[in-house]
């Protein structure tokens, strides 16, 4: 079948502002939104520029808006999105060319909520630590992130609020907060619990709508405010 | 893009100040169902604006029920609605000098409102006025 | 050029919730500045009383009190996402409910509140 | 511009970042990667990483050291594959301390799963050796080791691609060439060590496993300048691959008890292998479901067979196995617990690689002669323990005990080592390369031979290969090679140039290649997953060594290596 795409376009070295830019490429159904973008790289125009590696949802590289919502290319099927298509860059970030964002200041969030076992104890010697099923099911759901950004992306407080840590960085600190072998909660709480922490987040769900793993985002954030909440009463 | 990571976060600011706006805005939200609500059914549902004149409000002010009523109301929705403000200026505002006037805005305004709702709560004096009659 | 997120229940259910909140403490400033005016006397403030009735007011205060019970009923939805773990899966579901809830309410409402005007002659 | 280090690591992923690890506080280190770090392959692992923990059942590493010697059909350097079994176990613990959360057994341990060829006792029955999380252990290795970077304060220089390696005139490597991909800006990193850590080559082939970024750079780059690479002809086909996708279903589906189907219905590897059926080597099953195909018994007549999962017991697909599930949904659009599944084998791993003795150093001939100064660790490297052929599980178990053991050694070395000064324009290849792509204006698009090359490979140098298949290959690739010479990329810009770097990339894909096809030509035998149709058999008198091939200005030379034997003689290889 025959796809349209409509791509906002920015080359910072030629281009003054973003402008679309249509394409028409031969793909099939059950091909990948990434498939097309392919085609119209390989053999229309070669300057488009887009992240992409594993090409099956694992990587995280190529999370953009397509007809208005954040989604992984890779992940979306033509099929599901009709043979006509919007394809823009995330928002909220800066942009480097066509569809690839700057993601420093992403990556500064999630590092500033210490995205790191937090454990002083030594280490058992020879085994590992003990772990229940159900202590490590506690935090399952938040491990499955790939930083793929949709979620901060698609958060309208992001896009007016630069100071805001975002939902994947919460989503990273979930997962150390609710495991049982990590000693660092009290840190990364008190972390969340600034001006530019959880409470910024008002239970929009866009984060979770766009979640390409299927992460219950908001369901995260709001136990770690909880957590806070509790703690603090 | 260079990048290291791991230095130490900025301490928390503000203390526990974000948290209890957070849980300020339930509470209130909570009680201002009942009361807002109410009054708006009282004043604007079972009254009409057509029946609602000095006199009405002098009546109703002759109650201390009703003042404390009014009070706390005022007070409620003042704050909670200035708390749901100032996050939106957070999210809005940025340049550091537009920050200071619209917060210094706000704070200002809601000083100045409490004070004189406040006020005219708690002064009015029907009787200061001689048409008074009482009674709708 | 327009740049709009096509977000789903939980962004519009947000975005008129801001809305309405901003918009009643808008009402409840102006409401407190003309109460204020009571202790000017009874002519001060039932000539301000007028512009109450002026249509367009009427129609801003039927406005107010549809913002308020939407901003209540949704404020509740949120509430209930906060405090309530499984709530967050349903909070589609809960902002059809809040929609069904507020047109359940404010219809009888404004009905009530426009009689003087719709029965009037 | 110019940077100094201690060490510079070329690659983030499972085997770069160990390394990273063992050096953060012992030298001054930098990681260059063209992938953000979190973006690297080894995040796509699923299935499990091996080791004799013994959690759920009686295991001890020499039986792991066995399955590896015989799945590798024993061109295993066995020194290596006894480091790797031992050091499994601790390597494993080491990551669960470092807060890999591994899925638990009732008694709060990690939990294990079966995989191919891992068995109890040499080849009893299977066994369950394979520590998980879900089906993405791959994942949670590669944030966890990122994490702790992060923790260490690791220098990263996030979307850097190498270009070349600075080797002196005396042969001691000191650095790598780099592009600075968001500015197009040329970066020289000047070191003690190179570690090479930039995974594999599946791109070579259409149908395969692998990311788009896997196009063997860290391979190509350093045979480009004189350094052999070891047992390209033995180039892993993962079983089950979606049918025409080649996302990989893990193993572990397999496991937990997953069959394979032919158009009959029936589950034709008992007949082939009676022990372990489905969980018999990789190369095994790939051949048999080709064999089937072949045989007529492919789905209607077509290419690809079935894996059945849906007499899994309920609960089994969400909790252990969700990541496939969800992938068989999105790109299928069925529910594997109701259908089955169409697969066919996919390019998966590559077993050879850079040459490296035990401590990760690579090796430049058949004396193990080491080039100071260069690491090697993880798929691109073949240290080898894999031999012909490698053990699901033991690739990531390779990247964590071998990547930790070339960033441990490297951090000795520095202590004792001077900083060799620079060659003279040390960036002039790198510049060339890219200055030849921008000055040609006219010429075909690289994107077409890509597409070509893929094609014909998987044609004519997968899981079933000919001599005659294999020359066509060869004069297709020296076609290919001159088109290459003659490309013109559309973009000439230099920020964020991905034209440019596809084409550098395609350059690479052509160079390992040539190196699989010439090994593949030579070795006229059968072993693995090398199978010469018109050589089916072993050929031990022959061909119980490693290639190690060369190339030279008069084309590809090869030698042959010694393999080492320590505990294991050969054997017929039977499942
Ligand atoms: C789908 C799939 C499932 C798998 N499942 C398992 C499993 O269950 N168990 C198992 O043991 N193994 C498994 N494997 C194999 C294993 O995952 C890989 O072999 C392993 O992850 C490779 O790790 P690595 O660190 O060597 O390289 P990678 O993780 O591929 O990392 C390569 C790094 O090098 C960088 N790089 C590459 N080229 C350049 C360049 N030119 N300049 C700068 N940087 C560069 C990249 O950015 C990246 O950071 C699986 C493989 C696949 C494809
Ligand atoms: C009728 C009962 C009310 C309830 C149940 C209620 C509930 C809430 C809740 C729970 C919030 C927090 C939203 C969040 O954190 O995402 C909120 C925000 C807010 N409320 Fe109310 N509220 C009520 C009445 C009012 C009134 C009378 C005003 C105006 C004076 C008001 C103005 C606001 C504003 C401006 C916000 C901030 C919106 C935002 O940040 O997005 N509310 N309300
Ligand atoms: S939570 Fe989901 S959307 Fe957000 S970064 Fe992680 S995977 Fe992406
Ligand atoms: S979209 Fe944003 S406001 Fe909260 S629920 Fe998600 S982080
Ligand atoms: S390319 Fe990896 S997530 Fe899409």
């Amino acid at each position: 079948m025959q796809v349209n795409l409509k791509i906002l376009r920015y080359n910072p070295e030629i281009d003054s502002k973003a402008h679309f830019e249509t394409y028409t490429v031969e793909a099939e159904p059950t091909d990948r939104v990434l498939d097309a973008l392919n085609e119209v790289k390989w053999t229309r125009d070669g300057t488009l520029t887009y992240r992409r590696s594993c090409a099956h949802g694992v990587c995280g590289s190529d999370a953009m808006r397509i007809n208005g919502r954040n989604a992984l290319a890779c992940k979306l099927l033509i099929q599901d999105v009709g043979d006509s298509m919007t394809i823009e860059p995330l928002m909220g970030f800066r942009v480097i060319k066509d569809l690839v964002i700057d993601m420093d200041q992403f990556w500064e969030n999630y590092k500033k909520i210490k995205p790191f076992l937090i454990n002083d104890d030594q280490a058992p010697a020879g085994r590992e630590r003990l772990q229940s099923q159900e202590e490590r099911e506690v935090f399952d759901d938040t491990t499955k992130c790939i930083m793929c950004a949709a979620c901060t992306t698609a958060c309208p407080i992001t896009w007016t609020n630069d100071k805001w840590v975002g939902p994947a960085a919460i989503v990273a600190a979930h997962r150390f907060i609710y495991d049982s072998r990590d000693q660092g909660q009290d840190e990364r709480l008190n972390i969340l619990n600034d001006r530019s922490g959880v409470w910024r987040c008002r239970t929009v769900f866009n984060c979770t709508d766009a979640c390409p793993r299927d992460i219950k985002v908001t369901r995260a954030i709001e136990q770690v405010k909880r957590t806070m909440l509790y703690d603090n009463m | 893009m260079l990048s290291r990571g791991g230095g130490r976060a900025r301490p928390a600011r503000g203390g526990g100040f974000e948290l209890y706006s957070w849980y300020f805005f339930r509470i209130s939200g909570l009680v201002l169902i009942f009361m807002a609500i109410f009054h708006v059914v009282v004043m604007h549902v079972v009254n009409t604006v057509d029946e609602i004149d000095f006199a009405f409000v002098a009546d109703r002010w002759n109650s201390p029920f009703w003042r404390v009523y009014d009070m706390l109301l005022l007070f409620f929705a003042m704050l909670h609605g200035v708390n749901g403000a100032r996050v939106s200026i957070d999210d809005y505002v940025h340049r550091a000098g537009w920050r200071i006037v619209a917060y210094s805005a706000l704070w200002l305004i809601t000083v100045l409102f409490l004070v004189i709702g406040a006020m005219a709560i708690v002064t009015f004096d029907p009787n200061a006025f001689d048409t008074v009659t009482a009674g709708s | 050029m327009l740049n709009i997120y096509r977000g789903r229940e939980g962004m519009i259910s947000w975005a008129l919730h801001r809305l309405t909140g901003l918009g009643v403490l808008l009402f409840l400033l102006i409401h407190i500045a003309d109460i204020y005016v009571i202790n000017y006397g009874p002519e001060a403030f039932d000539e301000l009383l007028f512009i109450y009735h002026n249509p367009f007011f009427r129609a801003m205060e039927v406005l107010l009190v549809a913002a308020l019970y939407y901003h209540g009923l949704n404020g509740l939805r949120i509430i209930a996402i906060d405090f309530w773990d499984r709530a967050v899966l349903y909070q589609r579901q809960l902002f059809w409910a809040v929609v069904i809830a507020f047109f359940v309410t404010f219809i009888p409402t404004a009905i009530l509140m426009l009689r003087p005007v719709l029965w009037a002659n | 511009m110019y940077h100094r280090h201690d060490v510079v690591i070329v690659g983030a992923g499972g085997a770069g970042l160990m390394a990273a690890a063992q050096l953060a506080h012992v030298a001054d280190v930098a990681v260059v990667s063209k992938l953000h770090p979190s973006r690297s392959h080894t995040g796509a692992a699923q299935g499990g990483i091996g080791a004799a923990l013994g959690n759920v059942e009686e295991d001890h590493w020499i039986w792991h050291m066995f399955d590896t010697v015989k799945g590798g059909d024993y061109i295993v350097d066995q020194d290596a594959a006894e480091v790797l079994s031992r050091e499994a176990i601790d390597a494993v613990l080491e990551l669960e301390h470092m807060g890999l959360p591994f899925n638990r057994t009732p008694d709060g341990k990690i939990d294990q799963r079966r995989f191919g060829g891992h068995t109890r006792n040499f080849g009893e029955a299977a066994v369950r050796r394979a520590c998980f999380s879900s089906d993405r252990t791959g994942h949670m290795i590669l944030h966890t080791l990122y994490q702790q970077a992060i923790k260490q304060q690791v220098t990263f220089f996030d979307e850097f691609q190498m270009l070349d390696l600075i080797i002196t005139d005396d042969g001691v490597c000191n650095g790598v060439v780099t592009l600075e991909i968001a500015t197009g800006e040329i970066h020289i990193f000047h070191a003690k060590a190179v570690i090479m850590a930039t995974g594999g080559f599946g791109r070579a082939y259409k149908v395969t496993s692998n990311a788009m970024a896997n196009t063997g750079d860290g391979a190509a780059i350093p045979f480009r300048r004189g350094i052999p690479l070891e047992d390209m002809e033995f180039f892993q086909f993962h079983p089950t691959g979606i049918y025409k996708l080649g996302i990989l279903l893990t193993e572990g589906a397999r496991g937990e008890g997953g069959i394979l189907r032919n158009a009959n219905g029936e589950r034709f590897m008992e007949r082939y292998a009676p022990t372990l059926k489905d969980l018999a080597p990789r190369d095994m099953v790939s051949r048999h479901i080709w064999q089937e195909i072949r045989e007529g018994r492919g789905i209607d007549g077509s290419d690809f067979v079935h894996l059945d999962l849906t007499h899994l017991p309920p609960g089994v697909l969400h909790e252990k196995l969700p990541d496939i599930t969800g992938f068989v949904m999105t790109y299928l659009g069925i529910d594997p617990a109701e259908s089955l599944v169409p697969i066919q084998p996919t390019a998966h791993y590559a077993m050879g690689g850079l040459p490296t003795d035990i401590d990760g150093r690579v090796t430049i001939d058949a004396d193990n002669t080491v080039m100071p100064g260069l690491y090697a660790a993880g798929e691109v490297a073949c240290v080898s323990v894999h031999g012909a052929n490698r053990l699901g599980t033991n690739s990531l178990v390779d990247l964590v005990v071998f990547g930790r053991r070339a960033g441990k050694h490297a951090a000795e070395m520095v202590k004792t080592t001077d900083l060799e000064p620079l060659p003279p324009e040390p960036d002039f290849r790198g510049r060339a390369e890219i200055s030849n792509l921008f000055d040609r204006k006219t010429g075909e698009n690289p994107s077409k031979i890509r597409a070509e090359l893929q094609a014909d490979m998987m044609d004519k140098a997968s899981v079933f290969r000919t001599g005659e298949t294999l020359e066509e290959m060869r004069v297709k690739l020296a076609e290919l090679r001159d088109r290459y010479s003659k490309v013109a990329i559309q973009d000439h810009g230099k920020i964020f140039n991905t034209d440019l770097l596809e084409a550098l990339e395609l350059n690479c894909l052509l160079d390992v290649s040539e190196a699989i096809v010439e090994g593949a030509i030579a070795r006229k035998e059968s072993r693995g997953a090398h199978m010469r149709e018109d050589y089916p058999d072993r050929d031990d008198e022959e061909w119980l060594n490693h290639t190690l091939a060369y190339r030279t200005s008069g084309g590809i030379q090869l030698k042959k290596k010694p393999v080492v034997l320590t505990r294991f003689e050969p054997k017929e290889r039977k499942y």
